[in-house]
C-alpha cells in the first residue's frame, strides 16, 4: 500500500511543510535532529492534528483537513514505537506486550508472544514492571508491544537508537521480513545510513521541516546534498553458492562478491550497502591481495565534492557504484569518464548489517 | 466600655430589639454573642469574656454555679416561655391532654422536636409527653433536631406535620400554626436564668441586667411572646 | 481499648455505630463514580460551564453546614422539586432516611473527592493515553486501562477523605433529616448529644475514639492499598 | 449584584465579611508552610509515627466539628494548658480572638490542604530531584527549584480549598471563639444568626451570596494559577 | 585522576560485580543493553547505594561502604547525562542549562554558555521549555546541562546515541579536547565502537553485570571476546604535513597515512581507528590502486575466529594493526607469521570520526 502524505503546521519556531508519496515497503524518515521527522510520524498517528494535510494509506483515508475528516488514532490500527518508550508504568512488561492484543479485531493475525519476546531477548523481564529496566529493555519492549498490536501500519521512531551493534543484528531482519511479506506499511524514522540501507523501500529525506530526497536508497544515499559524508551505494546481488570455507558468494552485475555464510538459500534475491568510502579502484585487476572481491565496470561520472575528495560513480550493469577517493588519487590514475575500471570490497567489509533481503516486488522503485 | 452577653440562640430577635433600646437610653452598646446555651456555658467555664450569661434552662447555669464562675447574688429567672403544638398552615386547634391522638393526627409523619434527652425544648417536650401518657405511642415517629428553629423548619417546610417547639419560635413563623399548648403542669417551668460572670470586670454589666427586667424591656419580651415572671 | 468501650456502648450507640459505618460506606461509594466522571472533566476537558460546575461543587465547603441541610431540605425534601420527583418516579424518600443521610454526608464530602482525584488525573501524563489509544484503545477503554490504575493512589485518597467526613459530617445532616434513632442518628449526632447535657462528656468521649478508631482504621487500609499500587508502578 | 448586596449590608456584616476574610487568609497562609512540611514527609520519609500524624492530621475531618473546637476550647482557651503557655511565653491569646478562629479554621482545613499537597508531592517523578542532586544542589534546593515548582498547581490547590474551608467553617469555631461580634463573628456565624431570627432567611441569604462570591473569586484565580503553570511546563 | 570502582550490587534477576581501576582521561563502559553500564553510573553518582563497594576518584573517596562512608550526589560535584535526558519540565533550555552553575562554588572554572550553546546548535531553543523539544534536542541540552556545572566529574550515559551522524561529528571533538585538557575524569557509556575509539583511554567492557575486559582501547577493541564483530586497532600517529590539495599526511610506525585536511598544527600526535574489516593485506605493494595508504609491517599472529574469517595482527613498529580477513583469503596468500605484508587502507575510510586527538601522556596505557 502506497502511503501519501501532505502536511503543513507550524509551531512557534518550526515550521513543517511537507508531501511524499511513497510505494508499499518501508519508507524511512532521514534526517537531522529536530528536522521534523517525529511531527510526521505523531501527525500520521493522530496524535497530532497539522494546521492542513491529508494523509492516505493504500486507499484508506486517515485525514483529510479540507473534509474535516480526521480518524482517531484508535481506529487508525497503528503499532507506534515511541522515541520514549511510552511503556504503561502500571503494566507487567507481558501485559504491556499484549495491550494491542486486547483490542485488534478478533481476526487480526500478529505475531507470536513467544516469537517476538525470543527476538527481542526480554523474556527474563516478562513479570517485571518497566520502572526499572534498563534504557535498551525498554526500547526493546516498545518495539514488541507495537509489533504485537496486530497493526495494519507501523510506525517506529528510531527504535535501535538505545541498542548494541548485536542487539541491531538480531532485531533488523524481522523489520526486513515484515517489510518483505508486503501486509504491513512501515513508516520508520532513522538516523543510521546502516539501517536506511537495508530497510528501506523509499527514503524520505528531511531537513529543517521540508523533504530534501525521496527515492529508493541507492538513490538517496548517493545524494550528497541529503547524505552529506555518509554516501553509499546498493547493489542488487544473488545468492550464487555456499562454499566450504564458510563464504558466499553472491553475483551482482559486476562479478562474484563473496561474503560471510548467508542464511538464505541459492537464489535468494539481496542488496548490499557499499559505503562509498569503503570502496577502492583500480585500473588494472588487482593481484595478491586479500580483498577478494573485485567488480567489473565502468566510469560514469565524476563528481568533486568539497573537501579533497571526489565521488565516482561505476556502472555495474544496471546499478551504480559509487567511490569516494582523494582527488588526488583521480588525478594520479587519470580517471575519466568512460573509463573501464576495478572497485575492489573487502568480503568483510560487507558486514551481515549492510546486507537485506531484497524486495520481492517493484525494488527500489521510486513514488 | 461595652457588656458582653453570651446568650441562647433562641432569645436572638428579641434581646437584639431590647439591646437596641438600651444603647438608645443609655449611650453604651450591648455586644451579643448567640449560641447553643451547652456551648456557652462551657466557653464561659473556659474563662470567656463574658460579662452575662442568659441560659435557655437552668440546667447549664446551675453547672456554672456550681463551678463558681457565675456571681450566683446576680442570678435570676429572666423569662418563661411555654410549649405548644404546631402544624403546618392553617389548622383546627385540638386540646392538648391525654386523649390526643397523635399518631391519626401525624398519619405517617413525623412529630418534630428538638433532641429530646439534650436539647431543652426537646427535653421539656419529652417530658410533657410522658406526663400525659402520650410518649410511648409517638416516640417511635419523633424527629429531632439540634435545636428548636430547624425543628420549627420541618414543620414549616411540611416535612413533617405536627411539632413541639416553644411559643416564641411559632409566633415568629408564618407557616405554622399554633394548635394547642401544653398545659403548664406538664412538664418543668421553661426558665432562662440570667446571671452576671464571676470574672466580669465591667461596670456596666449590672445595669443592662437590671435593664433586661424593666418595664420597657419586658414589653419587648411579650411582644416576642415570652412570659415574664412576676 | 475497642474491645473495652464495645462492652461498656448500649444498644442506640451500637446503631449509631452501625448507621455511620453504612452513610460513610454508601455515601463514599455512591458518590465516587460521579467524582470520577467530574475530577476527570475539570481535569481535562473545556466546555461551557466548566468553571461554574467547579463551582458547584466546591459549595459545600463554603457554606455553613447547616445552610447546605437546608438547601437540601428545599430541594430533596419531600416537598423539594427534586424530592417529589424521586418519589414519584422513583419511589426513593430520602427525607428522615438514613438514604438522606448518605445524601447528605456524599454531597459535604463531595468536593474533598473531586480535589483529590482532579489532582491525579492532573498528573498522569497524556502521552501514556496517547500510547493507549495508538494501540487501539477507545477513550473508555483508554480510561478503564490507562488512566484509572494510574490515578487509582488518587482515587483511594479521595475515597478516604470522602469517608472520613462523611463519618463526621454532622451539620447539614441533622438539618436535612433530622436525628431518628436507628435511622439518621449517626455517631456525630450522638456525639452532640452527649455534649449538650452536662456531664455527657464521658459519654461523648466514648463515641469520639470508636469515630476515630473507624477512621483510622480506613486510612490505614488506604495507605496500604497506595503503597502497594506506587510499588508496583516504581517497577520492584 | 456584588455591589448591589454591598449596599444593603450593614456594619455589622460588613465586619463578618472582613473578619472572614482576614480569619480565611491568614489561617490558609499561616498553615501552608506547616501543610506543605507534613504533606512531604507524609509522602517522602518513613519514620516512626508516620502514621500517628497521618491519622492526627486527619483528625478534624473525622470528628464532629464540635468536638474539635471543645478540644480547642480545653487545651488552647485560657485555662488551657496550651493557651496559659502561648499567654505567659509570648503573649499569644487566641481564645475569643479573631486569632483563634483562625487557628479553629486552619485546623479544620489542615486535613484538605495535606492531602493535595500530599498527592502532588507523589506525582514529581524522584528521577528529577535526583538530577538535580547531581547538578550540586543540596536537599533543601532541591526542593525550592524543584520539588516546590512542579507541587505548586498542588500547592494552590490545597490552598484554596483550605480557604474555602476556612471561609465556610462554623461548628469549632463557633465552639472555640464563640460568637462575637466584631471580634469572632464571621460569615458562617453571622448566617447562623440570622437563621436564628425568624425571616432572617433574607439576610442570610445575602451573606451566602457573599460568601459565594468570595470563594468563587478565589477559585477562578486558582484556576488560573494552576493552568499557567501547567501550560509552561507542556512547553509551549 | 584515577578512577577505582568495586561495586557488588544485587536487583531481582540482576547482579552486578565489578571491579576496575582506571588511568586519567575518558573511561568508557561497553557493553550491550542490560549488562550494568548505567548501574555502575548510578552508583558513581551517589543516585544507587551498593550492598558493597568503594569508589574512589583520583584521591578523593566517592564511597566505602566498609567504612560506612558515602559522599551524598550533590557533594560530588558531578555532571552526569541521564541516559533519558532528565530536564527540568518548569525550567526553560537556558535555566535548565544554567542550573548547576547555581551550585558550583564560587571559583570552579566551567565553560561559558555561549560556547556550549554554539557547539550543541540549541542557540534558538534557550528560551523554550523542554516538552516539546524533540529527542535529539532534549539530549542536547542534557549534555550542555552537564559540560556547564563545572563538574569535577562527568558521567555521560550514551549522550549521543539520540543524533545524527553530523552532530556527533560535532560534539565528539569537544569530549576529546575535554579528556586531553586532563582535569575532569569522564565515566561515558557507548555502544558504539567508533565513539570507544575514539574517546576512551580506556575501555571497560561488561558483559550481565561482570567486567570482561579492561585496557586501552586498541587493545579491548581487538580483543574478539569483548567486541564480537566490531574488532578494531587503534595506531598512533603523527601530523608531518598538509598538502594543497586537501590532504594531511600523517606519520605512522608503518609508513605515511593520507587523510582529509586536519585542523591540527603539523607535529600534533593523534590516534586513528581503523577497523579491522577494512583492512586489506597485500605480499607485494600493490600498484595503480586509488587507495594512498599502504603500510608496510610484519605478520606476528593469525587468529583463527567462528566463521569464515581470521584476524591477522601486523606489527607496524610498536603498534598493532590487526585485519580480518577471509580464511580463503589467508589460504591462497600463503600468510603465515615472520612474514612481512603490507596494509592498505583508504584515505577516506579513516573517517574524521575515527581520528581523535592523541592522550598528551600515558597514552594508551593499562590500568
Ligand atoms: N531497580 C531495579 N530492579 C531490578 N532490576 C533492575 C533495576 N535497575 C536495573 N535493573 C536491571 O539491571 C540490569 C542492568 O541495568 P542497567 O540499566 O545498568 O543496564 P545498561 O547496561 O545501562 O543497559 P542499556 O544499554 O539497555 O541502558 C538490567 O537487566 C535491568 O533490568
Ligand atoms: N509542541 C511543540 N511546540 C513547539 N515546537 C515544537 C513542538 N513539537 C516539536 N517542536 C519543534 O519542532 C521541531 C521538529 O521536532 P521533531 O520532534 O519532529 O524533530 P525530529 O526530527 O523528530 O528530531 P529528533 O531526531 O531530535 O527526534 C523541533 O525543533 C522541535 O523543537
Ligand atoms: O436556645 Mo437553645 O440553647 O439553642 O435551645
Ligand atoms: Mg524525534
Ligand atoms: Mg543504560
Amino acid at each position: 500500500m502506497t502511503l501519501q502524505v501532505r502536511l503543513s503546521h507550524r509551531f512557534v519556531g518550526f515550521a513543517l511543510d511537507v508531501d511524499f508519496q511513497t510505494p508499499p515497503g518501508l519508507t524511512v524518515l532521514f534526517g537531522p535532529s529536530g528536522s521534523g521527522k517525529t511531527t510526521v510520524v505523531n501527525a500520521v498517528a493522530g496524535l497530532l492534528r497539522p494546521d492542513s494535510g491529508r494523509i492516505r494509506v493504500g486507499d484508506w483515508l486517515l485525514l483529510d483537513s479540507a473534509a474535516r475528516h480526521a480518524l482517531p488514532p484508535h481506529r487508525r490500527r497503528l503499532g507506534y514505537v515511541f522515541q520514549e518508550g511510552r511503556l504503561f508504568p502500571h503494566l507487567s512488561v507481558r501485559q504491556n506486550l499484549l495491550y494491542g492484543r486486547w483490542f485488534a479485531p478478533r481476526g487480526a493475525s500478529g505475531p507470536d508472544l513467544s516469537r517476538v519476546v525470543d527476538l527481542l531477548g526480554i523474556g527474563p523481564l516478562l513479570d517485571r514492571r518497566p520502572g526499572a529496566l534498563s534504557g535498551g529493555e525498554r526500547s526493546r519492549v516498545a518495539i514488541g508491544r507495537a509489533l504485537l498490536a496486530a497493526p495494519r501500519l507501523i510506525l517506529a521512531d528510531e527504535p535501535l537508537a538505545a541498542l548494541d551493534e548485536a542487539r541491531k543484528a538480531e532485531i533488523l531482519p524481522y523489520f526486513e521480513r515484515l517489510r518483505d511479506e508486503g501486509g504491513v506499511p512501515i513508516l520508520y524514522v532513522s538516523h543510521a545510513t546502516t539501517e536506511v540501507a537495508r530497510l528501506a523501500t523509499t527514503v524520505v529525506a528531511l531537513r529543517a521541516g521540508r523533504v530534501v530526497a525521496v527515492g529508493p536508497p541507492g538513490q538517496v544515499l548517493g545524494d550528497a546534498g541529503a547524505m552529506g559524508s555518509e554516501t553509499a551505494s546498493v547493489l542488487s546481488a544473488r545468492v550464487a553458492v555456499h562454499d566450504d570455507d564458510g563464504l558466499t558468494r553472491l553475483e551482482t552485475a559486476g562479478g562474484a562478491v563473496f561474503v560471510a555464510r548467508l542464511d538464505a538459500l541459492a537464489g535468494t534475491r539481496l542488496r548490499l550497502r557499499v559505503g562509498s568510502r569503503d570502496v577502492i579502484l583500480s585500473r588494472t585487476r588487482p593481484e595478491g591481495i586479500s580483498a577478494l572481491n573485485v567488480l567489473q565496470g565502468h566510469i560514469v561520472d565524476i563528481a568533486p565534492e568539497d573537501g579533497p575528495n571526489v565521488q565516482v560513480s561505476l556502472a555495474l550493469g544496471p546499478d551504480r557504484l559509487t567511490a569516494r577517493i582523494t582527488r588526488r588519487s583521480a588525478t594520479h590514475m587519470s580517471l575519466a569518464p568512460g573509463q573501464p575500471c576495478h572497485a575492489i570490497l573487502k568480503a568483510v567489509a560487507v558486514a551481515p548489517e549492510d546486507m537485506g533481503l531484497a524486495l520481492p516486488s517493484g525494488q527500489g522503485t521510486g513514488p | 466600655d461595652d457588656v458582653t452577653v453570651f446568650a441562647a440562640a433562641s432569645l436572638t430577635d428579641a434581646l437584639d430589639r431590647v439591646a437596641r433600646e438600651w444603647s438608645a437610653e443609655t449611650g453604651q452598646t450591648a455586644v451579643i454573642s448567640y449560641a447553643g446555651s451547652p456551648v456557652l456555658a462551657k466557653q464561659i467555664g473556659e474563662g470567656a469574656p463574658a460579662d452575662i450569661f442568659i441560659s435557655a434552662s437552668p440546667d447549664w447555669m446551675d453547672e456554672l454555679e456550681a463551678s463558681g464562675d457565675i456571681r450566683p447574688d446576680t442570678r435570676r429567672d429572666l423569662l418563661g416561655n411555654s410549649l405548644v403544638l404546631i402544624a403546618h398552615g392553617a389548622a383546627r386547634p385540638v386540646t392538648v391532654d391525654k386523649t390526643l391522638d397523635l399518631p391519626a393526627m401525624l398519619d405517617g409523619g413525623k412529630l418534630s422536636m428538638a433532641m429530646v434527652d439534650s436539647v431543652p425544648a426537646g427535653i421539656y417536650g419529652k417530658a410533657a409527653l410522658i406526663q400525659l401518657g402520650l410518649w410511648d405511642k409517638v416516640a417511635p415517629m419523633v424527629a429531632q433536631s439540634d435545636n428548636v428553629r430547624t425543628a420549627l423548619a420541618f414543620v414549616a417546610r411540611n416535612e413533617a406535620p405536627l411539632g413541639i417547639v416553644y411559643a416564641t419560635d411559632a409566633a415568629a413563623q408564618e407557616n405554622v400554626t399554633v394548635i394547642g399548648t401544653f398545659p403548664a403542669g406538664s412538664h418543668d417551668p421553661i426558665i432562662y436564668p440570667a446571671a452576671i460572670t464571676a470574672q466580669s470586670d465591667s461596670d456596666q454589666a449590672e445595669a443592662f441586667l437590671d435593664y433586661l427586667s424593666s418595664a420597657p424591656a419586658q414589653a419587648i419580651w411579650r411582644d416576642f411572646g415570652f412570659t415574664v415572671p412576676e | 481499648m475497642i474491645e473495652g468501650l464495645a462492652t461498656s456502648l448500649g444498644p442506640a450507640e451500637w446503631q449509631a455505630v452501625r448507621l455511620s459505618l453504612q452513610v460513610g460506606l454508601v455515601a463514599t461509594l455512591g458518590s465516587l463514580p460521579l467524582g470520577i466522571l467530574v475530577a476527570y472533566a475539570l481535569a481535562r476537558w473545556s466546555f461551557p460551564g466548566r468553571q461554574m460546575l467547579n463551582g458547584i461543587v466546591h459549595l459545600p465547603l463554603i457554606l455553613p453546614p447547616v445552610v447546605t441541610g437546608y438547601l437540601l431540605l428545599v430541594f430533596f425534601g419531600r416537598r423539594g422539586p427534586v424530592g417529589q420527583f424521586l418519589d414519584q418516579w422513583f419511589g426513593i424518600v430520602l427525607s428522615f432516611r438514613w438514604t438522606g443521610a448518605a445524601l447528605a454526608a456524599a454531597i459535604m464530602a463531595f468536593p474533598l473527592m473531586v480535589r483529590a482525584i482532579r489532582l491525579a488525573v492532573e498528573a498522569v501524563d497524556p502521552k501514556l493515553e496517547q500510547a493507549a489509544a495508538t494501540l487501539g484503545a477507545n477513550p473508555v477503554m483508554v480510561f478503564l486501562t490507562v488512566t484509572f490504575p494510574l490515578i487509582l493512589p488518587g482515587v483511594v485518597a479521595g475515597a478516604i477523605l470522602a469517608f472520613a467526613k462523611a463519618i463526621g459530617e454532622f451539620g447539614a445532616t441533622i438539618t436535612f433529616v433530622s436525628n431518628i434513632p436507628g435511622q439518621t442518628q449517626t455517631l456525630p449526632s450522638a456525639i452532640y448529644a452527649f455534649l449538650q447535657v452536662p456531664g455527657g462528656e464521658e459519654a461523648a468521649a466514648r463515641l469520639v475514639m470508636i469515630s476515630i478508631g473507624i477512621a483510622m482504621a480506613a486510612l490505614l487500609l488506604s495507605e496500604y492499598v497506595a503503597r502497594r499500587v506506587a510499588r508496583r508502578m516504581s517497577g520492584a
